[in-house]
């Protein structure tokens, strides 16, 4: 193994446990690399510094931003990783405590209501529209930037409805001023939320290193469904991989107390990397009919689908 | 009016500014004070008009004010005091409107005080359109229109060229020849003093304490811009004064 | 005495004539207001040219006639204007809250002992707290409606009034209040008419920063729940990496305060024409 | 002669006697230091009793005491520092970067006519440009490292200080320099020994309002990738609604703000002693 | 060294400031030039030190400066033009520095020149702690440290009140005394004028032009305070000013 130097772009979210996994139990060192993690506090800024090439690698969702970087040539998805599967607890539908008094209790009752979104083009503002056009209601989205202002909006009663990962969702409801009314994964099933991407010079100049980024990021993955998942390890197991989580997420509260929200946030990472090209290219598709890319983008701008296994 | 100042002592802080001093401003009369830089001559007069609160001693009112006074002791000041956003008319008008006045007194106060101070084609100016003789002569307008009892002047003139003063030592002549006030004049120039005062009164280096007291018997519109007459008075002031203003020259000014 | 080594002609010469030399050059730069559209031009020609070429990567700016296609489509579809409505009705009324309760504020710190003493140590803890930070309470506080927007800006602009106003009565010139008082003015009469006006040109320049600060905090305003917008428009160009868009509405957010500054200088002009 | 209607005794009467009254008073405000302490006090005080009571909502302040305690919980676990001194650091070589290009830049404006006239207007165009709206720019041009941290923060502090040191410069007393002149002082000399030092008070209160603007863009910059500092700190917390956590951030925020400002104070002091 | 002016005429934008002046100030001698405000004294003075080029005519220095000059033209300015920053020691040392002089010449200077104006004991002072007086004594040590050709003053005791005028007069008087300088002395002041000027050079109102000339033969050393021989000159000077001075302070200056 070369030993080489790479940075990869991260979130403290659970949904960047593959990357954890596979750097701490040395994964990533079997594949010749040696990972720094560069960590961010949104996902946007972290698709421009794979642009401006600070970093290497990284997981994120499909945005508008991405979307628009692909287009300049500049980023490339290369595998995916978070995704709704059916019998997991994905991502949930919330409504606020005063929606839910007046009456609404699932997501088609939400014709009229205030959506919140962090921005237009946002994977928010995707599982919105979609919910609303399969329901075939009107919903009127609120761009609230960042995601205290939309929990703050919520609580309050001054948007009705939002959606977000289960972690997130599930001690929101606890408090009783928002509640949850549906799962994500019934209007989008197999849906996509996050990818593997790099910039398009190592998609197409850097394949060696890539595909050895890949290898030791599908180790990750596969340990983390094992374990968390599909309990092949039993509590134990669930245990040592909290330990090993919780070094990354929720690092200032104490271990018991981050346990939950760890366990809880357990969704399906795909296996080895894969990638649902058909909810991509939904989502692109979404992206070019709210006219927020240009219209020429194709997939093969925004995929490279040399690397992983593709369904579709 | 008269007023009289009875074993007056000010002080700011811990350092003594006044000490001791009596002495009665005479209605229709000028009393000229002199004295060394810094010597409390501002002090005194901002006792006299009420500014301050002396920390001992007492300042009477003997008498009351004249008919139509407005406004009992008025300033006139070194730096003319003027608000620079009102034109001349309307900055001897501000003397006038918290008094329940009509329209047309208020108006016939304003023509009179401008017309005596040859302001009248100078209404509308504002203050930064005039020479400093002019600004000097609408504070004295302002201060006209009050009709006082007694005019407080802190150096009124030393903020202007010796050209200027001299054409205002004139007109002030010429005020007080056609209709006497009583007034209490500072000033750092002796000829002054001697050209104005009906009595002079010398003050001591801090803490100011009257050294000298002068009366000069000319009349004043007899006295001339050279008369010999003042000439002795000018030269026995400067005698008492010489040493007095080098060191209060030579002062440091605490910080 | 002392020696100085002369360096120039010993002897005191009468035939040795020349003209005085002209020594008092420089050190009052001139305005030439052809130079500023000059730089203007120079700096978009070199960007257009180098965006052009592909010397400047399409991902560091964009193409300057790009962005300015950008505006004139803006501009034509009439999105312009429903963009800039609602910013400059935010701008205007929180500016107009933040402004005129700094301007009252700050003439009571500057009048009263109590209010300087109790009030000055808080403005200070205010002032360096970023709007930003608080933008999860102000949905709370204010709603996501024009609620907070209009606080945000009112509350961007409150602190540099307070700041100036109070800064502006303390330097009345304290002869002219003294020249009031000597004439028997009313308290209400000296404050409306000589320590107000006298403050007028402070509070006036402190208005410049102000409003300066409500436009930079449109953006931060925006965020919250704003459909239509420069900063909402700038804030969507953004989080798509649009960057034509996102400099078309910098450069309106731009034009948008050169206009205000004019503005104020007309107003000063008005009403500081006694100066 | 006009007429008055004499509203006082109409005699000259010697007999009566009266103390002049003192009309002298107000328009002195001074400050009483306690009061500031006791403003907040009450002001905590209130906010205590509010929250734990209830009638002031969980959900719109969070406790004064328990922010106090989450400080002190930073503190012992050593967070504190952790979190403060990459936030000092960026503040003081970003400040540090933009301040001291900021006044050479103002200088040649002040000095020089073709600076001044081709820059004021640049300089114009870019104020009322929010730096927020340009983070995603910031991340190609400077990288997500400390570079655009500084980067951002020297912006925000340079502008102002322009601003700030030409005005300072023009505001120079003009026969101090005919001075110079007259005496045959070269021009480095008089830029050095009267220009500078003349504008010396002008840019000290321009570093007040650069240095308060540069505290208030941290958050801004931190939103760039950091994990440690003051403005991460506070940012998470945001996004969780963690409201404790904010206003411990935003007090730490308020507390440097104060600091810094006590700093230039006592630096003016020393700097400007001859005042 | 004398100065010789000829033909001179100088305007701002389209208005006229001085018209057709000529004349020559010679060796050792003070010329005392008066004239009502804004006839143009001030614009004359920058002028003959170079500080503005005139619109035509000429000024040349005929011969050479005395030995050991560091600066031929020297100004003593009205507001004293210190530098605020610098202790009495460091303003006069600022007009040595530019100059290659060894640290003991450029102490001897300093010290001699102190010594010479009584400043001795207020070498670190800063300008904010001295009197007015004391701060013009600041500026004539530091015009004196460059041993100037011609000593150019624009009305520099005008500033300062009349007993430290007066007190200055007096060093003034010493200094020239002791080592005869040439200057050109602008003033507002007819007594000053006759007291220190060998020529006396009256200005029209805007624009200047010279009315008439005055010598004076009695030695500057033997004039007093109060000087019947003086009085005359005075008052013939007053004559001729008082019309031209009481238009000029009624003028509205243009804004
Ligand atoms: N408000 C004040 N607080 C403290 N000290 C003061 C105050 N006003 C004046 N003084 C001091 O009191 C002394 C007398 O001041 P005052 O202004 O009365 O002198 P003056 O005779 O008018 O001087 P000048 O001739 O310079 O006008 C000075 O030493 C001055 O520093
Ligand atoms: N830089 C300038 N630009 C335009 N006009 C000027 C300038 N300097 C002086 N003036 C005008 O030229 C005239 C003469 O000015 P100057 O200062 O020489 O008069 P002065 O005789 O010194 O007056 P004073 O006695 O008031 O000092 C005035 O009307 C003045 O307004
Ligand atoms: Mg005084
Ligand atoms: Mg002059």
């Amino acid at each position: 193994a070369s030993n080489k130097k790479i940075k990869v772009g991260a979130l403290r979210f659970t949904s960047h446990s593959a990357s954890f996994i596979a750097k701490e139990r040395g994964y990533f060192k079997q594949a010749g690399l040696d990972v720094e993690f560069e960590f961010f506090q949104a996902a946007q800024p972290m698709a421009i510094a794979i642009a401006s090439g600070d970093i290497d690698y990284a997981v994120t969702a499909i945005s508008g931003g991405l979307i628009s970087l692909a287009e300049k040539g500049a980023v490339k998805v290369i595998g995916g990783a978070l995704s709704e599967e059916e019998g997991i607890d994905g991502q949930k539908f919330l409504v606020s405590d005063k929606a839910y008094k007046a009456g609404v209790r699932s997501p088609k009752d939400l014709n009229g209501k205030r959506y919140a979104v962090t921005q237009s083009g946002s994977s928010f503002h995707y599982m919105g529209s979609k919910m609303a056009a399969a329901e075939n209601i009107n919903l009127s989205f609120v761009p609230l930037q960042k995601v205290g202002a939309i929990i703050g909006a919520l609580k309050s009663g001054q948007v009705d409805a939002w959606s977000i990962v289960p972690h997130i969702a599930k001690p929101l409801s606890r408090g009783g001023s928002i509640h949850i009314i549906g799962n994500v994964a019934d209007y989008l099933p197999n849906y996509q939320i996050t990818t593997v991407f790099t910039s398009s010079n190592n998609a197409k100049n850097e394949r060696a290193l890539t595909k050895n980024f890949l290898t030791g990021f599908s180790k990750g993955v596969d340990d983390y469904a094992s374990t968390m998942i599909d309990k092949n390890k039993g509590d134990a197991g669930v245990n040592e991989m909290v330990d090993l989580i919780h070094k990354y997420v929720y690092t200032s509260r104490p271990r018991e107390k981050a346990a939950p929200s760890i366990i809880n946030g357990t969704m399906r990472l795909s296996d080895g990397a894969s990638l649902n090209l058909a909810s991509i290219k939904n989502q692109l598709e979404w992206f070019k009919s709210e006219g927020l890319v240009k219209k020429s983008i194709t997939i093969d701008t925004l995929v490279d689908q040399s690397y992983v296994k593709i369904i579709s | 009016m008269n007023i009289k100042i009875k074993n007056l002592n000010h002080s700011y802080d811990k350092s003594k500014v006044l000490s001791d001093i009596n002495l009665e401003i005479m209605d229709g009369q000028i009393l000229s004070i002199i004295g060394p830089s810094g010597c409390g001559k501002s002090t005194l007069l901002r006792l006299i008009g009420g500014l301050e609160k002396p920390c001992s001693g007492e300042i009477t009112q003997i008498g009351s004010p004249p008919a139509g006074c407005l406004n009992a002791m008025t300033y006139i000041f070194q730096d003319f005091a003027l608000l620079p956003w009102r034109t001349v008319e309307e900055n001897v008008s501000l003397v006038l409107e918290d008094h329940s006045l009509s329209n047309e007194i208020k108006r016939s106060v304003i023509d009179d005080v401008l017309d005596r101070t040859k302001l009248k084609d100078f209404s509308y100016a504002f203050p930064k359109q005039l020479s400093g003789g002019m600004k000097q002569r609408v504070a004295i307008a302002r201060a006209l229109a009050v009709n006082p009892a007694v005019l407080l002047m802190d150096e009124p003139l030393s903020a202007l060229d010796s050209q200027t003063r001299e054409l205002l030592l004139e007109d002030f002549i010429n005020l007080w020849h056609r209709k006497p006030f009583t007034a209490v004049y500072i000033t750092h120039n002796l000829s002054e003093a001697v050209r104005l005062g009906h009595k002079i009164l010398v003050l001591s280096r801090r803490p100011g304490k009257i050294i000298e007291t002068i009366s000069i018997e000319k009349p004043i519109a007899d006295r001339k811009l050279i008369d010999k007459d003042l000439d002795q008075y000018q030269k026995h002031l400067w005698n008492i004064m010489h040493d007095e203003a080098r060191a209060a020259d030579a002062e440091l000014l605490n910080v | 005495m002392y020696d100085i080594k002369n360096k120039s002609n010993n002897s005191n010469n009468l035939n040795v004539n020349k003209p005085v030399p002209f020594i008092g050059k420089g050190f009052q730069p001139k305005t030439r207001s052809w130079m500023g559209y000059f730089v203007f031009f120079i700096i978009i020609f070199v960007l257009e040219l180098g965006t052009s070429t592909g010397v400047i990567s399409s991902l560091t700016l964009p193409k300057p006639s790009d962005v300015l296609e950008t505006i004139i489509q803006l501009f034509q579809s009439g999105l312009l204007f429903k963009h800039l409505v609602p910013s400059i009705l935010r701008l205007v009324i929180g500016a107009l809250i933040g402004i005129s309760l700094g301007i009252s504020i700050g003439t009571l710190i500057g009048l009263f002992s109590y209010f300087r003493s109790g009030l000055v140590p808080v403005i200070a803890a205010i002032f360096p707290i970023p709007k930003i930070a608080l933008l999860p309470l102000f949905v709370i506080w204010f709603g996501i409606g024009e609620g907070s927007k209009y606080a945000l800006i009112a509350l961007g602009s409150f602190t540099p009034t307070v700041v100036a106003t109070y800064g502006a009565v303390d330097n009345v010139d304290r002869t002219l209040i003294r020249m009031g008082q000597s004439f028997g003015l009313s308290w209400i009469s000296i404050v409306y008419k000589i320590v107000l006006p006298g403050a007028m040109p402070g509070i006036l320049s402190g208005l410049r920063i102000s409003l300066a600060i409500s436009i930079i905090l449109l953006v931060a305003a925006e965020m919250l729940g704003a459909e239509y917008g420069i900063g909402a428009y700038i804030l969507e160009a953004g989080s798509l990496y649009d960057l034509e868009r996102l400099f078309a509405g910098v450069t309106i957010l731009s034009l948008l305060g050169i206009t205000v500054s004019v503005f104020v200088t007309k107003l000063e002009q008005k009403i500081l024409k006694w100066r």
